[in-house]
Parts: C-alpha cells; structure tokens; sequence
C-alpha cells in the first residue's frame, strides 16, 4: 500500500474568494503580516501498490480530482515500503 | 478471541462506574431487579442511554400528559416517529420539531445540520415525503466573537444539510438574549405529506421476521461513553475519540428516496429512524411497541471503523441510518431497493418471542434484557416544583409607559434590534424554494406550501418569546400558542395542530421545573381553546452553564391548512388607497416587551395579559373575514408592537406609503405589546362588510402612494420616515452586527 | 415534445423540473435514472439541480464522469436541445460541453432569492419567445454560481453571443455577470439561475414559461420541416 | 516573506463523506487500486517575516483555519530567504 498526497491549488489568475476571506479574517484577528492567502485541497489516497503508480495517480487528476480551467496540481507518492 | 478488557459487572457496582453512565444508586438498583442479577458493561450502558431524559423523558413525562393530544383529525398522537393530522381527500400532514441544543454548543456547523438530518429521519420512517423544514433558533447577543460564530456556523450547517436533501427551509425564527449566551438553542421542524395508505409504524412484529440495517455504516461517532473513562475500552488506546457526529446529507437524500420506496411493499413490516441512542432505542422501542422482542448479531452491522465493541456499537449515533422489520424470506426485494439507490442494507437479525432483547457477538450473548424495562418501564421522576423568587417581586411591579422622547429615532432603533432585524442574512442561505410548492417563503408570518394536485395549501410558523414566558410561564405558554395561531390565521389559514419543542434549563431546580410545569400549563390551555392538539414534541433539559439557565423556551411549531388557495392572505400592504385597521385594544403593556429591554437592558415586570376567549373568537372573526374576501392583508402585532408592525408592512418592494392617526397614550399606542391584536388593510368598498364581520377593528390610516410612513397623534405629526430608509436599516442591522 | 430529466445521485430539481413541462407545460417527460439509461427515444435532455454526489470534490465533477454523460455527450454533437440549470449547468461545464468552471459565489454563502435577469442573445431555439434585452424575474439556489472563465475564452463567447442570460445585480461575482451561456452550436444551454422554479405566478414569477415554449415551438416546427 | 503551508484533515474516526465519494468514484473510473481517500484543505499563506513565525501560526490554525474539535492540522514555514 502506497500513500498518495495530491495538492490542488487554483491556477494563478483564478480569483479564491475563499482565500481572500481567509486572509482578511487572519488580518482582523491581529495577524497582519499576512500578506496573502489561498486555499485549495489536500487529498491522501491508499493506493494499491504496483506498476506505474505515477502516472495512474497523474490521470486520476486529470480525469477527476483536479479541473483544469481553473486548477493546478502535483502529487507525491510516498516510497514503497517493503514489508 | 476479541474480547475487550471489559470491566467486570462487580467493578460496575463496586466502583459506581454506572453513576459515570448517568444512573443513580436507586436506577442501578431496579436494573439488578429487573435483571435478577448484575449488568455487564454493555447493558449498564444501554440502560443508561435508554434511561436518560433525553429517550426516557423521565422527569418530563407528568408534564407531558397534560397536553391536549386528541381531536377527530388527529390520525397519530405522540409516541411516534412523529404525529400525524388528516386533511382530507386521503392526504396527511406529518410534523415534529426536534432539538439539537448541545451538539450545536459543541460543534455549531455539524451540531446543526445533523439536527435537520435526525428530524427529517423522523418524518420519512413515518412514511411521509418531506416537504418542508423550519427552524426555531436562540443565542446569545450578537456581541461576542464565540457568539457569532455560533450564530453563522449554525446557520451555514441548517443551510448545508437542508439544501442538499432537497427540502425547502421555508421559515423559522432566531431570536438573541443573553441567557443563551453559552446555550444556544437549535431546533428544527420538519414537516411531510402522506397519503392515509401509506402510514408506516416502527413496529417490530411477527416473530422470525428480519431485521434490516439500512444506510451508513456505525463508527464511533456521538457515544455517550465520551464523558467516561473511555480509555479503558480501547483495543487500540487512540487517543481523542470524536464524540461528534458528522452528517452525510448525500447519504440522506438516497435514504429517503428508497425509504419512500419501500414503504409501498407490503413486505415492510416497521421502519424508524436510528437517532438519540442509536442502534439501542430503535431496535428496543420496536420490539416494546409490538410487543415482541428482537435479538440481533452486531458482526453483521456494517461498521466503519475497527474493533469496535458492543458498547460502541449499540450506543453509537452515527448519522443516516435506519432499522426495519421485513417479512421472513422477503428480505431481497427490501434490499434491492436500496442497492439500486447505492445503499448498503443488510439482515442483522430477527423478530423473536419473549420481550427480550438480546445482543449477540463473537458468538456470544453480550446483552440479554427484557424489552419493556428500556422502554415502556423507565422510572419516572415527579420532581419538586416551586414558584420562582423573580416571579413574585415582578408580580408586585405595576405597569408603566417608558419614557420616548422622539419616536421616529425609538422606531428607527426598534427596527435594529436583532430580534427584531431583518433576517434575511439567515434565509437567503436556506433554499426555500426547492420542490416548486413555496408560496409564501422566509419572512412572511407564516410559511404557505401549496399542495400539488390539489387546491389547497399548508401554512407553519415557529413561534415562541421566551421573554414573556420567563416573567410569567404560564401566560407566556398561552401567549405561544396564540400567536403561532395568529400568524397562522393572518395567512388565511385554518389551524390545525402543534409540535411543541421545550427548552429548558436543569429541571432538578425546583425553580426550572416550576417554569416548565407553567408553561406546559399554559400551553396546555392555549391549545384547548385554539383546537390545536399536541401531536408531538421534544424535551430538551439541562440548557444551563454557570449556574444560570436560559429563558424558559417552549417552542410552539404550528401548522394550518387553507381549504382554497384564494385564502392565501399577504402580511404586506399590498395596494395605495387601501384601509388599515387594528383589531383588539391596545393597553400599557411593557412587560417583557423589546421597547424596555431596548431602554432598560432588561425584561421585568408583568408579561402582557391574554384571555384566551377573545383570542379565539378574535382569530375565528379574521379568518372568517379572510375566507369571505374582505381581507386584502394581515399581520399579527407581535415584538415592538404597532410601529415595528406598520413598518414590516411596508418592506416588500411595494414602494408604498401609509398614513396613520393614532389616539390615546402616543408611546402605548406605538410600541405596547398588549397581545390579540392584528394590523389589517382592506379594501374601501369593503369597510362596511368588515366591521361587520370583525368586533374591535379600530380604523387608523390609509395605504399610499408615495413611500413614506406618517404617523400623527391629536397633537399633529409625530413621525415621517421613508419606508426606503427604515428598510435598509431594518435590513442591514445584523450583518452590521456580524461584521 | 418528449423530454428526458436526467436523475443522479443527489439531484433534487428533478421532479421540479419534471413537473415544470409535464404538468405546466403539457408536454411529455420521464425521469430517466443515471444508471442504464437509453437517451434515444428523447426529444430534449433536461439536466435539473442539485446536489449530485454530494457536491463532493466539485460541484458537477463527479455525476460528469457517468456513462449517461457520454450519452449526452454524443446528442449533443447531434444537435439535440439540452438545458443545465444551476448543478446542470455545473455538470456540462465539468463535462466539458460548455467552456468554463462554476466556482464559490463571491460571499462564500449559499444564496436563495428571485433574481433579475437580461435576456443578452434571443436568437436561441431556447429563447426565441423573449424580447433582446428583456429583464426576466428566475430564482437563483446556489453555494457555487460564480461563473469564471480566462480572457480567451470569454471574447469568444462574446464574439459568438454564446452570453444568453446576464444577471442586473451581479449576485455571486460572475464574470462579466453571466447568469446562462450556450454552446457555438446552439443547442446546449447552461444556466444557473431556475426556469422551471418560474413557471407558476402562484410561486412568484412565470416568466421561465417562455424558455420552454421557445424550445417546445422550436421543435415543433423542424419537426414539421423534417416530416414534411 | 515566507510562504507558509498548512495542512488540514479531518481526526481520524471523523466521517469524510467527501473522501468516500471520491474513492468511489476512482475505483468506477477503473482505479481500482484506491482503497482509501481522505480530502483535507491545503492553505498557502504568504507571511513577512518576523519573530516566532511559527508560534503565530500555530495560534492562526488554532483560532481560524482549523476546527480542533473535527480536525488535525500541520504545517510548514519555509525557510527563510535573505534577499
Ligand atoms: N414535548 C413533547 N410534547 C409532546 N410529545 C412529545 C414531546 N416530547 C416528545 N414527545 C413525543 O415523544 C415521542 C418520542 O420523542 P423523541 O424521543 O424526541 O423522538 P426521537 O426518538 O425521534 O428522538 C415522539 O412521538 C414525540 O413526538
Ligand atoms: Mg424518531
């Protein structure tokens, strides 16, 4: 079993009202160095081990977990572990 | 052989581990009685779940037997999912309102949404679509960061739940008092239709039938254990186990969808929902109900998490799930409903002989225990009751007029109060209009759901001002009552019949349960002369921190029925050149009232006086009126009185105006709270047939054209304000205040 | 007229939508479940609001992955009229059958009311019945209406009048307040704010009655030219 | 400025609707190798620098960005670059 951590971030350019919400509240809150925020999605998978791990997980996002109009995203896998 | 290191049912005793559970010495007692010996852990913890208020309702029981329950129209009183009232042509209306106070406290977004989940769950194991839902919300004032964010984490989990399920949130009310501060209250209504037919009970009859698990699968979410030593039940000693439920609204709208489905085999013997207590009051409350008893295999319960023991899994409260009785050798056809909906639904056992309640896994009975002492057989408390000290002083003050020295700036801040404040920031969030029924949405007195196919539609409102009752329990239960019947009425609608949701503190004080005897009194009475039964209801206690309890707060949830859409009566002035009326005199009624918490930062004092008499014969008269066409508008005079009811009439984007001539005490006229009153317009060529129709409608003004609303007593003007601009102070005060 | 409501998972405008043309309009409609479905027999495909899946992930993301898509998919080169509304829309655009994304309204909330809107294009088989520039009243029932795409695409659809609703008060931030767009064809039309919420004055607003009797019109009249 | 990450999940034994869903819908894609899915919310703050970075931020994810009755975070303040 592999774990996969995928991070999806909106593209440069692509408004994050939601980041922008984030930011202004860390800065009413007394934290002004805060300069910006943006907010995307962490997602762990438990993936089966075996061939070609990279670029299944590659075409997950790009079939589902990420929409590229207006998302970016990598990925890592984390090393095997042979037990 | 995974058996935890259970506690030993001598150590339960020895070492009182049961008073950890919520049972005292005496309980434990009858618990070895009923037994014949000592419970292990897990049937300590059953009879704990099952035993406490909340599924027991064992303090609150007396008082609940007061409650007007029957009529001819009532088809299912208390007892059930939730109650049930005809309203012909083989349909039904189906309603309950149910509490999620301390969930909410805890984990405001999550708390609530799976509030409006548990209810609804409610409605549709009767066998009802659900077609509506309401909710009924306090807290404290909105000045604190801890309670805003309660206020808007509440709203987005109501909003977050009831929008994905697909059911219109078509009303409700929130209401700020300090009293709540640390005790948010959390209530939702949710109303169904049904058709006679189709009415479904949560009976587990006819012995070796099986017992289906439907939904999703149970973790260790909500468990009671969380106050308790829980480490000692850990296989895998984790640390923080989440005592919090989290909702699947997605989960929820397929569970309906095959519920509803199912229902129409005959192969479905019962259904009802797994809320408070879980696994254990469904499958207990089944058997009681039939009178059989039931004995189930928990390594057949689907479970998300590992090893989870007998005790978790029984006292459990994970969300969107469901229990139901099918007849032996049916059971494919009852899960092929639910696999073609995604659901899992799986036989986790039978119906069997004897009244027992027996609990098998890993091959071993873990509990054994007759049915009717969980349910039917819970101890009831008659707990002492005594008048309250604040009662008698208020009693003793005499009723006087504030002081309002300019009462166009008094209206002006009326109209800020965030009890009074537009509540448009909360609704907006709701989608009110799903299912294309709503006709009257969020921010009309009542809520007006038509009935398709037919010519008719229902209307509902929550009501319930705590102020009033915390002076006086007993006339603010009557005052309740009323004025959900009022709003109801000024809909055009006829009432029909109430839920009713009490809120309150710790009824082991004398005090506390001295205010929830009143109240329940004086709703009591309120609805015998309304004709409004009791068809179900919820009790919440223990509402308290710091030593101080909240207001006293029975909900009243009300529906009505218009026999004919032409009933259906706006709240809103609706064309220039029309009459107002009030309806019922007006007296100097302060007590309890926004105008003094505005001035005086407190509620003291008499709660304002109702006889019910002429309430009734006042709401019969309208809807009479209403009924023959004479009524072009209606709104009940409620919070910060003729003023803020005058004003409300005008904010609908009617740019209309209005012209009133007040008499009499100016301040009294304007802002008094005296109850059974109705600000109505109508049309000119009617006047004659209205004051004919309706006793005690006193003409005071005109509808105009152009949007301002003037005022003038004997003296001359005393106020001239654009109704544009009242609005928008109306309107913008709360999110000022959340800012 | 013979209308498909496709059902998935979590949809909730459905039988809204089912009713709007069945009982209101008089036109024939089935509710046609997302699994093992056949579109062929179907005059029009009508993709209601919701919550399909949950909204779990995005909004529309996971109902576009579905076998019934690539049926829609597949009518949809073929010209066959197809409306989104509000998880509709988000589903065509996640399917690619319309350009951009439908992101988080700009106050973050979700937001239920009437709406005004302007009819941009009513050269559409959809919106033939209005006038151009005519102000409209449709609910609007969204968390996620924001509708965003990047400069390129948004001179094309300028350039092809593919904007067909804009909003007068920008709700929920939307580029350049559009509120509904179609595909160059013409024939895949997605909006967010609610026609079949706008088909009874009863319920406050019929003004939606139009878009489908524009549609309905339509049909009828190729039929007429092919069956002639 | 420091750009800072955060990582958030929810607890373990919480109920991840979402993270289920997406499972599921990989493995009808024909991943059927995915055996678990979990979505959590990936926050970038862009931060000046400035004394006990790390200090406020753990304040930041314990006042605003995450729910500590429901959820686990953690985080990474990049190392300073002297430019
Ligand atoms: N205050 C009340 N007034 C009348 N009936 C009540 C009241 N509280 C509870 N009931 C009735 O008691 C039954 C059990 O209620 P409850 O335990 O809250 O339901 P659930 O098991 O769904 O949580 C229901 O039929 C309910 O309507
Ligand atoms: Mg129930």
């Amino acid at each position: 079993m592999r774990k996969v951590t995928v991070f999806i971030t909106l593209k440069q350019g692509v408004l994050d009202p939601q980041g922008k919400q984030v930011q202004e509240s860390l800065n009413v809150l007394g934290y002004k160095e805060v300069q910006e925020a943006r907010v995307g999605k962490y997602v762990e998978l438990q993936v089966e081990d075996g061939p070609n791990i990279e670029a299944r997980v590659q075409e997950m996002c790009d079939k589902l977990l990420a929409n590229p109009v207006i998302e970016d995203y990598h990925f890592d896998v984390e090393e095997a572990v042979h037990s | 052989m995974l058996q935890t290191h259970e506690i030993s049912p001598e150590q339960i005793e020895s070492e009182g581990i049961y008073q950890e559970m919520g049972l005292s010495d005496s309980e434990f007692e009858m618990i070895k009685k009923i037994l014949g010996r000592l419970p292990n852990f897990t049937e300590t913890g059953i009879f704990s779940v099952m035993w406490s208020e909340h599924c027991s309702y064992k303090t609150s029981k007396p008082l609940l037997r007061k409650f007007p329950t029957k009529a001819p129209h009532v088809l299912q009183g208390p007892g059930e999912g939730a109650g049930i009232i005809d309203i012909g042509d083989n349909q039904a209306v189906v309603f309950k309102i149910e509490s999620h106070n301390h969930p909410s406290a805890v984990e405001p977004y999550q708390g609530a949404a799976t509030g409006v989940g548990g209810i609804i769950r409610d409605v549709f194991s009767m066998g009802a679509r659900p077609i509506a839902l309401m909710n009924s919300l306090r807290f404290g004032n909105l000045t604190s960061n801890r309670v805003k964010y309660l206020f808007s984490e509440v709203v987005s989990g109501i909003a977050g739940y009831g929008n994905c399920v697909g059911i219109p949130t078509v009303g409700g009310e929130v209401q700020f008092d300090d009293s709540y501060e640390d005790n948010p209250l959390v209530n939702a209504m949710c109303i169904g239709l049904i058709n006679h037919d189709d009415i479904q009970k949560g009976v587990a009859a006819g012995i070796g039938n099986t017992v289906i698990y439907a939904g999703a699968p149970t973790g260790r979410d909500g468990i009671h254990g969380a106050t308790f030593a829980s480490d000692d039940l850990a296989e895998d000693a984790t640390k923080d186990r989440p005592a919090v439920q989290v909702g699947d609204p997605f989960m929820e709208k397929l569970l309906i969808e095959a519920c509803l489905e199912v229902i129409h085999s005959d192969a479905l013997v019962g259904m009802q929902d797994m809320g408070a207590a879980g696994l254990t009051s469904s499958a207990s409350e089944m058997a009681s109900k039939a009178g059989t008893g039931m004995e189930m295999d928990l390594d057949l319960v689907p479970q998300r998490e590992e090893h989870m023991t007998a005790y978790e899994l029984m006292l459990s409260e994970s969300q969107e799930r469901m229990l139901l009785v099918v007849k032996k050798g049916r059971e494919k056809e009852i899960i092929d409903v639910f696999t073609h909906y995604g659901l899992s639904a799986v036989a986790v056992g039978h119906v069997i002989e004897g009244n027992v309640f027996r609990i098998i896994q890993h091959g071993e009975v873990q509990a054994e225990i007759p049915v009717d002492a969980l349910a039917e057989e819970a101890p009831v408390y008659y707990l002492p009751s005594q008048e309250a000290t604040y009662y008698q002083e208020f009693q003793k003050i005499r009723n006087k007029v504030p002081v309002v020295d300019n009462y166009g700036d008094t209206l002006k801040r009326l109209l800020q109060q965030p009890t009074i404040a537009s509540k448009e920031w909360v609704y907006d969030q709701y989608d009110s209009m799903v299912q294309t029924n709503t006709v009257n949405g969020p921010g009309s007195d009542a809520a007006v759901v038509r009935i398709k196919g037919t010519n008719k539609s229902l209307a509902i409102t929550t009501d319930c001002n705590s102020r009033y009752i915390y002076l006086d329990p007993e006339i603010g239960g009557k005052i309740a009552v009323a004025e959900a019947a009022r709003n109801i009425v000024c809909s055009g609608a006829r009432p029909l019949g109430i839920t009713d949701g009490l809120n309150f503190g710790n009824p082991t004080n004398p005090e506390v349960f001295w205010q929830m005897e009143k109240s329940v009194e004086g709703i009591s009475a309120a609805c015998d002369a309304l004709g409004t039964p009791v068809i179900s209801g919820n009790v919440s206690l223990y509402n308290q921190s710091k030593g101080k309890a909240i207001f006293p707060t029975p909900i009243v949830g009300m529906v009505g029925l218009h026999e004919s859409l032409e009933h259906i009566t706006p709240s809103f002035f609706q064309s220039a050149g029309d009459l107002i009326y009030v309806i019922g005199e007006t007296k100097h009624e302060f007590g309890g009232s926004e105008l003094q918490n505005m001035l005086e930062g407190s509620y003291q004092g008499r709660a304002p006086e109702i006889d019910l008499a002429i309430e009734a014969n006042r709401q019969a008269q309208l809807l009479q009126a209403i009924q023959q066409g004479l009524v072009v508008s209606a709104h009940d005079l409620a919070e910060g009185g003729l003023g803020v009811a005058l004003a409300e009439s005008l904010f609908s984007n009617t740019s209309l105006g209005a012209d009133i001539q007040l008499d009499g005490d100016t301040t009294t006229a304007l802002f008094s709270e005296t109850q059974s009153r109705f600000l109505i317009s109508i049309k000119a060529e009617n006047q004659v047939a209205f004051e004919k129709a309706v006793d005690d409608a006193g003409a005071i003004g005109v509808v105009t054209e152009e949007g301002n609303l003037t005022i003038r007593n004997q003296e001359g003007f005393i106020l001239t304000e654009k109704v544009a601009d009242l609005e928008s102070l109306w309107k913008g005060a709360i999110p000022c205040l959340l800012k | 007229m013979r209308f498909a409501v496709i059902v998935f998972p979590g949809s909730n405008c459905d039988r809204d939508m089912y009713h709007a043309v069945k009982d209101v309009l008089g036109e024939e409609a089935d509710l046609v479940w997302y699994q093992n479905s056949n579109l062929e027999n179907y005059d029009g495909i009508l993709l209601p609001g919701g919550f399909s899946y949950g909204d779990y992930l995005r909004t529309g993301a996971v109902a576009a992955t579905s076998d019934v898509m690539n049926q829609v998919k597949k009518h949809a080169r073929n010209g066959k009229p197809i409306l989104g509304v509000c998880n509709g829309f988000q589903i065509l655009t996640e399917a690619g059958l319309l350009p951009g994304a439908l992101m988080q309204n700009k106050k973050l909330s979700f937001m239920c009311h009437q709406e005004e809107l302007v009819v941009e294009n009513n050269e559409t088989i959809f919106t033939r019945g209005f006038e151009k520039g005519e102000v409209v009243r449709f609910p609007i029932a969204h968390g996620e209406g924001n509708y965003y795409c990047n400069s390129e695409t948004l001179s094309e659809l300028q350039t092809n009048d593919q904007i067909v609703f804009t909003y007068r008060n920008n709700p929920n931030g939307s580029v350049e307040n559009i509120a509904g767009i179609i595909n160059k064809h013409g024939n895949v039309l997605g909006m967010m704010p609610h026609p079949e919420r706008a088909v009874e004055a009863l319920l406050g607003s019929n003004d939606g009655l139009k878009l489908f009797q524009s549609l309905v019109k339509n049909w009828r009249e190729s039929y007429y030219v092919t069956n002639a």
